[in-house]
This record gives C-alpha cells, structure tokens and sequence, in this order.
C-alpha cells in the first residue's frame, strides 16, 4: 500500500517530537526516522522575524508533487512535511520534513530529498525585518540551493 | 484569466491579483510578460527582468516558453526561498 | 570556540523533541536541526525486544571519538547523540543523533556519518528475544553497514 | 592483564572478565588469541574463528598486529551491532 505523506501549511508552531513518535506509531517495521526542523536564524542579531508567504493551493500542491517523487524513490514507511507562514520570530521553526523507512539510508536521502526541492520549487517567499528598523527586503534565493538539485537528477 | 502575483512582483505591481483579457497574439508566457510591460510603469519596474520571474500555470511550475492555451490561474514569482 | 558534543548512555528512553529544541535554544545562528531516531524492528512479528550490550567506558569514548571527528570535519553548532541499553521492547526508541549547523547539509552529513560510525564502530551488541521464546541469539553485522563507513574515508 | 568479553565472546568462555598472566612469548593481539585456544574448550569455542574477533586495548580499537605492549586491558567481543 502506497504511503501517504502528510502535508501542512499552518501559522502554528509544531511538535516535532510527537511528529516524529507519529512516524513509527503502530509501524513495527520502522527502524529509522530522519527529521529535519529549519529554523529562523538571527543572522548575527540583524534579523528580529521573517515574514513567510505563500502561494495558497500551489504550495500544497507542490509540496504533494515533492513528497509523491519521494514516496516513489525511495521505500518510505512514512513522510511528513509541515511549513509554517506568516510572522515567525527569531530562533522559531519555520519546516519539518520528517521521514521514516525500515534502514537509515532511505530515511537520510528522502528528508534530504525533500528539504532540498522545498527550498528552490515550492512557492514560499521570506521577507526580512531587521532588529534596526529598516525594510529588509525579500530573501535572494541561495545559488547553492539550486544547485543542491542537481545530485537528485 | 487570473493573474496572481507574490512577494516582491506583488508589491511593484501594487495588487495581489487581477482579471485580465489577453489579447489575441498573446499565446506564451513570453508574450505575457511582454505585454504586461506595457501596461503601466509600475509593471514595467516589476518585470524589467523578465528572466527572474518564475510563472505558474493552473498551479504548476511552467516555463517561459510554454503556451498559455487552457491558462485559468497565472502566478507570477520572484524564486522562491522555501524551506 | 569548540562545540562540546553532548553524550549519554542509559537504560531510560530519550525525548527526540526536547533534545532537538535543547540543540537549537540560545544558539542564534542554528538553521538547520537534523536528528535521526533508531528504533527496535518488531522484524515481522518475530520479535518482541533486544537486549543492547556494551563495554562500558570504552562505549562513551569511542562515541566521544566519533562525535569529535563529525565536529571537525562540518561546522556543527551542537551534537548529541544517545544510545540506549538493556531491554528494548519491539516499537521503542535505541539511538537519537541530533546534529544542528547553520546550514542544512552540514546537519544532514554529519548526523548520517554519526550513525554510520556508531553502527559499525561502538561497542553494542545486540540479542534479540524471540516472540516464540526460541534463543534468538545475536545479531549480526550488516555487510551494508561495514560498506557505509567507505563514502566517508 | 585484564581481559574482558562481551556478547557471544563472553557467552562461549562463560565469564565476562578475568586476570592473567602473559607468558613471555605472547607479545601482539595475534599471539594472544592464539595462546588464549589453548586454555580449555570453552575458549577453543569462543575463538575458533579468531578473524571474527574484534579487539579493543586499553578501550581502543586495535588490529591484531598489534603489540601488547602497555595494555592494561584488552576486550574482546564480535563485530559491533550497535545504532
């Protein structure tokens, strides 16, 4: 029976241990799970918050697509993937990726599989308030983060 | 069809999404971003890179290249720093 | 200044959640959080628990060894890594790795060659205690595993 | 010296811990495992496939090439299954 990720997009913070404890419950075959929590850096105390955005619809969507491609690499007893928006604060969470298979590998490279196309294909968009006031901007987009595709191909 | 846009083509823009009529030698994504640059400074400064706008059709990743027929929703993004 | 790997061997389970959000608090610069939970496989039904040996003594050094090599070669932020021993029921936690950087795959990588390591090269030995009470006798080394540890020479 | 056995190692010898006294000639972790063989059946048992045998001295992994000189401890147990 095919996996079926779960997918959230919420404002709320999350449990990222009871996400984990949920990836293996009532699976006897679940020897490893991998998680992954990407968190609001301070930048050396420029940054007081980020500012998340998203493209409603698509971004479930999207991230349904990236889980799917997962699912079907790799033999995944269990995939999870929430991403928070709106106002998150410095030293908050911002995504869990949680994965969880029978060994360790497929568990590695399917949250990192993930994480890596979350970063550059799914239609989420940071913008920056600074500590001194001053309109931060929108985050650029990580050239190594496109690049980090390229060893999935 | 729906144009809708986010983050900082949203702001140039001024608006987060409108209905438009395309005319009819308008068949790509090109031709789309060609043709809003025409409509008012505040797209010619949103779109003065047409090269860094990502674009969605119905919801999906499409290219610049791709053709607009059966188009009900276009998105239009700067890249996108997910995760 | 040198992250001080966090290191514990104990009979009691561990709390994935809490020992993620301890890798990132007070630590501004944490991006990225990547922990791996090792668990007892039920193994088709054929098993109800392990019994987890181990040389106490060389078991925290050679772990300490393992985790100071991780933290030279990637620029973590925190690394902790627990290893249980004695009984483990079927469906309970063995292992938790948690490695936090700033970046993703800093996190990523060093978490994986952690447990590639901890596999292979710390002292545990595991027996395992059959559902139809059968001497199960001990587990042996994967062959994959001893191959895991090649990626990172 | 100190010797100390663990998972099947220990099982086979049937203690998991003993003192003793090196003769002269037993000078690496290769002439250990052999001089050990001669000790009874139970060792025999133990250690008939010495290649399987890792071995730790003074709690660090060593090969059996090496030389016991210095060793306060020496452990020996099967291929390690922890994680």
């Amino acid at each position: 029976m095919a996996v079926e990720p779960v997918i959230r997009i919420q404002t709320a913070g999350f449990d990222a241990g009871a996400e984990i404890a949920a990836a293996s419950r009532g699976r006897a075959n679940v020897g490893a799970v991998v998680s992954f929590t990407g968190l609001c850096r301070a930048e050396e105390g420029r940054l007081t918050a980020l500012e998340l955005e998203h493209y409603p619809g698509m971004a479930e969507a999207q991230i349904g697509r990236i889980a799917g491609e997962a699912i079907a690499r790799w033999p995944l007893l269990a995939l999870t993937v929430i991403h928070r928006v709106g106002r998150i604060e410095a030293g908050d969470d911002i995504v869990l990726v949680v994965a969880a298979a029978t060994h360790r590998q497929a568990a590695f490279d399917a949250a990192s599989f993930v994480m890596d196309f979350l970063k550059s294909e799914a239609p989420f968009w940071k913008k920056e308030h600074r500590r001194d006031g001053a309109d931060g901007g929108w985050v650029e987009a990580r050239h190594a983060d496109e690049e980090a595709l390229l060893r999935w191909r | 069809m729906k144009l809708i846009y986010f983050a900082w083509v949203r702001e140039r823009i001024g608006r987060s999404e409108e209905e438009v009529e395309l005319p009819a030698e308008v068949k790509t994504v090109r031709d789309l971003l060609v043709w809003l640059k025409t409509r008012g400074p505040e797209y010619e400064q949103a779109l003065q890179h047409p090269e860094a706008i990502r674009v969605a059709i119905n919801q999906e990743h499409a290219s610049h290249k791709e053709s607009l027929s059966g188009a009900r929703e276009v998105g239009l993004f700067p890249p996108m720093t997910g995760g």
